[in-house]
């Protein structure tokens, strides 16, 4: 089952992954990090499905993503 | 008019276009920035050029084609920024032209940093371009001495077709504080600009505007024409203020700027403990206060001069050569951006005041 | 045996594992990831060096775990110029903001491209320059309000915006240049093609490189992060239309 | 006899920091006072410490750098642990106990806990929430009049009346939190 | 009545009558000439200032009898800029080499064809350091030998000569650019052309203006001044082509 | 090696070479392009990298980058190149880079001329950039020196990690004389550049060259390791020749370059003619000489200090603030491409020693 | 009847009239001017065309073109 | 005693003046002697004057600046007028007379008239007209010996025997006039 890690030292809340997750599973925490910030958490993790498009758009690499077996080769990457 | 209060930065804006400037040429750079951004909405109101250039170089080279119309143009930038200018400002003070360049100097060198120094002070008075030539130099130390400073320049510049530099450190652009703008703004008489400038060659010759001289003798020649002004200029525009100088003082501090408002604090204090401290602060650093520096470090009962600046003893310099080894010349500087606070000028004075006599040259 | 679990995108080695100092949602970290990843799978690491400009991405040598140079503003080009000039052996990069690369440092671009300097660059067009505050940098789009052209960019006073990847493409001098956002998810896959792309040639000492690379700059756009993005697909795409303006083509007889 | 007065206003960018300073400043001018108003603008992080001075004196301002203010106002944690402990001794500090949950530990200043953002919405707008700080300092200090401050921020701030009443309401909270804080009476 | 000598080719009055400082046979000359005629015939010498550059043609303002500023070198369309900025109702032209213009002085020429500005370029492209005693130029030809390149123009060293015109034409900014040579009558009357053209469209406030000329330098070539003009035939204009690059048009609805 | 007759110009490339240089960039500019023209054949032979750049401001930054790589790499310019050098020249100071620039100064300001001057002086020894820092200057006064001088550049540009200037007119470029190069040129031992130069994170941490430190105590820390570095040039790097300096001295003269050559002829025909007259000439002119002169000037029988110069009493600036008021200073120039001849400059000896006492400000 | 005056303190003998006159009667004298030069001048002054060419090239602007009557309208000019 | 010597080359650019002194100056070094070898780059039209003085000494050289040179060699007309009215008293003036159709009204110095470009001519080209002159002057001053100049002419400038013929030849014709002049008796 894929899923994906937000390490929330690293985010800055800018919703940039929320808003392109296919899934919609990501959502923005209400809570303030050291930073201030409000952070970025999966709200859905079972319906992830390891496409990565979070990750690629998140500006800071906050986000890893992992898959068990055969992973869903979106593209090339 | 009423006091307003303003950013320094915004305040030099506002006090060129009351000294008459119709151009204003930049290039953004922290922490002067504020010119630009207050310039590019008030230009256009009263119907003078805003523009913003592709580079500090080319900056200082439109100020050189717009100073040449004989109106009045200027620009502000920080350190690094003016150091690209060098070339052209040479240029320019070869050409004889009237330009306002303002330098809200930050920490150096290289990139450095972007808060408050003093470390252009040779480049400034020194001249950081090549070849003999000046450049008539202020030095604010508040706000409102900024405004009289900047409309002063333009006047200036007139008067000796010259660039003039003020320089101010990154906290006089960047604080606020309450100024006052002249009701109208006059100024002594100038030659008209149509007897030099660039204006068409209409009913009279046509006119050259260059440094270029490939005779020896017509170039020494030119230099010589400039020398006579930067003569005059040491005859007739020093300026500086003193602080609490008086018989007592055991010790004078020579700062300028920002500097100079820290010394003020210090003497004050120093004075309610007792110790008597003057303040010389030269406003004008090309041409330098020497003779007046000298006179007043000789006086009786002083024991040390010190010098304290945002940079690493470059007035300091000027100093000793003006105080000809008559008295032991002291430093204390901080540079990089960091403002030397009260205390640890305050420091500095009670130590030069405990050492009996030292090397002119050691730095404290 | 149990299915193991595989980390399928992470942080490139390339790329320090500290927060960086650009504003929430602003792309410039995307574009550094899509650089760290390319020095990691090409194996480029440890024989590159970098050149930072000034502008918002002067700290990026804080970020990029390679040797690099902290050129004056525009100057980057001439920097990596001399560098790999005394050592064609290394793989040297610029990272230039708009400001720095179109604006100050136009001569400086200009010659490093037609000289076909071996090096690669990386272009990030904002549309304004971030780190000062926003004024009016050489690519603003008409009409963009920004604090030096505060009724919007009237390119009566001061022309069009100008298209690097276009202007440098006319030079004669074999190279290549891509135009590329990363904004959306395709888009940066596309990007991190080609910036793959110019430092394989660079690798491989074909030609000179550049990657202009269309990014946000939220905090001056005064936008949010996601605005921003829509902001750049709909007004800048059309000003700036992506694509290969140069493909690198093998000399015949080579 | 009072010459001159220090306070640092501090806290995150966007909490209106600069803003509250620059009233105060202008309010200080009004009065024919001398003022300076001083401004960090060093390297920040986006999303860091902004703060700013306001020296507000009787006689000419020497020195613009000021180590140790004789008051605090501060709007987060960070500008708390940064300038707290910077305060002159018999000095105030003014905490946004909205977003600070701790309290100094100096006996050698007065502390004043404002609930700035509670305030703020209370009164119809979060952004008020510098306003009730300044309410507070005001109120604890008597720098400049309300009266004063009440022309400077309708003439500079808010000529909207609905937004005048939100930010009158606000500097009232504050200055009403203070004096009962200090135990003093209010005044006008 | 007797039929009257009539004088139908004649120094123009914005030239002086002095013998310049060029080489026997140098086209700057012509240039000099076509200038000048131009300026004589739209009546505006008394409201022209001329921009010097470094170069041969440093001295040039003491050849046209116009107001005149000396630049520092490869800076004169900023002079210009600054200039006309100031007094757009007056007429300004910078005369620029190819070292100049093409080689330092690249970003303010880039930069103030993109704005727009409304002064004229005679951009003088002769393949070489004519001043400073023939080093290679941006502009000198592959294979070409100069005192910097002993061993002739190695394009895999120092990249393909630039081609100006081209490049400016590559600008979104409206203006007019064209490319013409002197070494003919018939190229000089086509170049003559181009001036007017120049100075016309800026007469009437339309564009920035740019005329390129391929100009001879029989003294750095190392022939003669005939054999130059040959050089220049077969060798410059097939790599500088002759044409216009840009044409101003009339904005709709203006 | 046996003696050749060289062109300073192209005997500075041939020295730089000989000192190791494997990068020189260049633009052209009168009266130095020989250098260039030299080069572009010379370096390829050696392995070398030859690049003429597009203008001095991408050449100063090519050596930035080039530097960077630890090897040795040089530009020669005359005057207004060197001018658009001046923000590269404050960064490669603040990144610690050893370059070393040589300027062939012209008459100035502006485009100026071509003939051979000494005015640039200020720029070259007060720092024509911004920010706190120096750079090495040294000047040549004869081709020979010229040669020894530029070899000496590599070596101190590699021991400060500093910038490295050498300065001389038109003439040390221009002419001809004999020069001897050595056999084999040896060095003290160095740090390897790999200790610090950008070669790939490979097996270390990555390295950052730069200049910029926006923590205003780091860029202050930078700056004192500058200053760590001038303070020890100070200690070890002061060079200065002095010619007939005797006991019977009346008048002491300070010059430089080529200008210290014709007042050598000078003083051998006023000895002839029975008067005594020394001469100090700075080799180095930062660090300047400033003891050594104070020593020599208060000699017992010595009236006066004459400093001369191709130029506008920059140098004597120096002089002045070296003597401490304890000897009149005069000064007598010429400039823009002038240069004195033996005949003009005696005058002014006999004039200095006709006078009994001066301000030491006057221009004799 | 059409003819030019070529001034021989302009003239550097470059010889480009000489090359460009259709009619081939422009020569060089043998005399050296006060500045070192060969000069132009025409040895055939008969059959002048009047067609402006070696003016058009001269770059020292050394040639004056006269005509008498109806000029011969080569070009525009 | 003889310390110091200078000479100064002049004529129009492309009569070989530069070279001529150069030559000078190698034989000077190939005698152990300092020399300097001072050109004029100043701001000549093209086609102007162009001139060098060459100092040959037996100390080293101080002033390069040599305002009156012991000898002028002059190529043409304009360097006549310029040089020949600087030479030092009783020094020498060389004049090309194949280019100059006068002679200096100086009475204090000696004058050599060397039909150059005749010389040059006969000998078989008209480029030796410097080496005539050349071997004039070393035939009047004997500053540096026949021997040598002829071996530096060998290795500088003329390595094809034919060319070096003809330098030599020129040589030798500016040699004898020169000592016909003034009266002297050939040396080697
Ligand atoms: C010579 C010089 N001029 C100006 C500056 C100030 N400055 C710093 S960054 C910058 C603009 C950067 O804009 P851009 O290159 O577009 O980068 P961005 O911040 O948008 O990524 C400027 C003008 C400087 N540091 N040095
Ligand atoms: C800053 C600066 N760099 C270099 C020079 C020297 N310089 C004078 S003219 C010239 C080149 C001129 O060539 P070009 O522009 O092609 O004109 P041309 O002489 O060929 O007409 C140079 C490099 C200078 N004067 N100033
Ligand atoms: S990997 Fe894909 S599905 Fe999973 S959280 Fe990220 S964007 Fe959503
Ligand atoms: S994209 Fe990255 S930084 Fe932005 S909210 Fe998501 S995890 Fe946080
Ligand atoms: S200012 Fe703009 S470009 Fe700079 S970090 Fe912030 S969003 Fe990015
Ligand atoms: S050097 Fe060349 S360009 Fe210059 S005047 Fe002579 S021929 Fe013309
Ligand atoms: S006008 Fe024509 S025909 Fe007459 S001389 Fe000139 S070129 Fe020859
Ligand atoms: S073209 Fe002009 S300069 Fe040349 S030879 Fe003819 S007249 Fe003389
Ligand atoms: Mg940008
Ligand atoms: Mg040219």
């Amino acid at each position: 089952m894929p899923g994906i890690t937000i390490d929330k030292n690293h985010c800055k809340g800018c919703e940039l992954c929320v808003r392109a997750c296919p899934q919609h599973i990501i959502s923005m925490s209400k809570e303030i990090t050291v930073r201030g910030y409000f952070y970025a958490r999966v709200h859905d993790p079972s319906r992830c499905i390891g496409c990565r498009i979070c990750a690629l758009v998140c500006p800071d690499v906050a986000i890893e993503v992992h898959a068990h077996g055969l992973i869903f080769e979106l593209f090339e990457y | 008019m009423a006091k307003v209060l303003m950013k320094g930065n915004e305040a030099i804006a506002e006090a060129a276009l009351r000294a008459g400037a119709e151009g204003y040429f930049c290039y953004p750079i922290t922490p002067q920035t504020e010119v630009a951004e207050y310039l590019s909405k008030r230009m256009p109101e009263v119907g003078g050029m805003f523009l913003q250039g592709e580079s500090e170089l080319a900056v200082a080279n439109m100020l050189f084609g717009a100073a040449s119309t004989g109106k009045r143009v200027f620009t502000t930038s920080s350190s690094p920024g003016i150091s690209l200018m060098q070339e052209a400002i040479s240029y320019m003070a070869g050409a004889e032209l009237p330009v306002v360049i303002i330098n809200i100097m930050r920490g150096g060198p290289g990139l450095g940093g972007i808060l408050p120094a003093q470390s252009d002070y040779f480049q400034a008075v020194k001249g950081g371009g090549h070849g003999d030539y000046r450049t008539l130099v202020l030095a604010p130390s508040t706000v409102q001495e900024a405004v009289d400073l900047t409309m002063l320049c333009f006047y200036l510049a007139q008067k000796y077709r010259n660039p003039v530099m003020m320089i101010g450190d990154g906290m006089i652009g960047q604080m606020m504080e309450a100024v006052e703008f002249p009701e109208s703004y006059e100024e002594p008489p100038l030659p008209p600009p149509d007897e030099w400038a660039a204006t068409g060659a209409k009913g009279r010759k046509a006119r050259i505007i260059k440094s270029l001289f490939l005779d020896p003798v017509s170039l020494e020649n030119n230099v010589l024409i400039l020398e006579k002004k930067y003569q005059q200029m040491i005859r007739e525009e020093v300026r500086c203020e003193s602080y609490k100088i008086s018989a007592k003082n055991k010790v004078l501090i020579v700062a300028y700027g920002t500097t100079a408002r820290i010394c003020q604090t210090v003497i004050d204090e120093l004075e309610a403990d007792g110790v008597s401290v003057g303040l010389f602060r030269p406003i004008s650093l090309y041409p330098f206060p020497e003779k007046e520096i000298l006179k007043e470090a000789t006086r009786k009962n002083i024991k040390s001069v010190l010098t304290i600046e945002m940079s690493m003893a470059q007035m300091m310099e000027d100093v000793e050569r003006a105080i000809q080894g008559r008295r032991p010349v002291h430093f204390y500087g901080r540079t990089g951006g960091i403002v030397p606070t009260p205390e640890e000028v305050k420091e500095q004075v009670l130590k030069v005041l405990s050492v009996k006599r030292r090397s002119t040259k050691k730095k404290s | 045996m149990a299915v193991d679990s595989k980390t399928v995108f992470d942080r490139p080695v390339t790329l320090r594992d500290v927060v960086t100092h650009y504003c929430p949602g602003c792309t410039h970290g995307v574009i550094h990831r899509l650089v760290a990843e390319t020095l990691d799978e090409l194996g480029l690491r440890e024989r590159t060096c970098g050149v930072a400009p000034v502008g918002c991405s002067v700290l990026c040598y804080n970020y990029f775990d390679t040797d690099f140079m902290e050129a004056p503003h525009g100057r980057a080009p001439a920097l990596a110029t001399g560098f790999k000039r005394m050592r064609p052996d290394m793989i040297v990069f610029t990272y230039q903001g708009d400001g720095d690369l179109a604006s100050i440092g136009m001569g400086e671009i200009v010659h490093a491209a037609n000289r076909g300097e071996k090096f690669t660059t990386i272009f990030i067009n904002n549309a304004v320059y971030g780190m000062t505050g926003g004024q009016m940098a050489p690519t603003t789009l008409p009409g963009q309000i920004t604090t030096t052209c505060p009724a919007g960019r009237d390119v009566n006073h001061t022309g069009e915006p100008i298209r690097i990847a276009e202007l440098l493409a006319a030079l004669a001098t074999p190279g290549y240049i891509e135009r590329v956002a990363v904004h959306t998810p395709a888009h940066i896959l596309k990007a991190k093609k080609a910036i793959r792309k110019a430092f394989t040639l660079q690798r491989d000492n074909k030609c000179y490189t550049l990657v202009e690379v269309l990014s946000t700059c939220p905090t001056n756009w005064g936008n949010t992060p996601g605005e921003a993005i829509e902001w750049l697909d709909e007004n800048m795409i059309k000003y700036f239309p992506l694509g290969c303006y140069k493909d690198y083509v093998e000399p015949e007889g080579k | 006899m009072m010459h001159q007065y220090e306070v640092t206003f501090a806290g995150f960018g966007g909490q209106g920091i600069m803003t509250a300073g620059q009233l105060l400043a202008y309010a200080g001018i009004e009065e024919d006072k001398q003022v300076a108003w001083i401004p960090s603008y060093g390297p920040e992080m986006r999303g860091g410490t902004a703060y700013c001075t306001v020296v507000i004196s009787d006689i000419p301002i020497g020195s613009p750098i000021i180590s140790n203010p004789q008051c605090a106002c501060v709007f987060n944690r960070p500008s708390f642990d940064k300038f707290t402990p910077l305060v002159k001794a018999g000095g105030l500090a003014i905490v946004n106990s909205s977003l600070i949950d701790v309290t100094t530990d100096r006996t050698d200043i007065d502390e004043i806990l404002v609930p700035a953002n509670e305030i703020a919405m209370k009164a119809g707008n979060a952004k008020a929430a510098n306003v009730a700080v300044l309410g507070a300092f005001i109120g604890a200090t008597g720098i400049v009049s309300f009266d004063t401050i009440k022309r400077v921020i309708k003439e500079k701030m808010a000529r909207k009346k609905s937004v005048l009443e939100i930010n009158y309401h606000a500097l009232d909270e504050g200055r009403k939190l203070a004096l009962k804080t200090l135990g003093k009476k209010a005044r006008g």
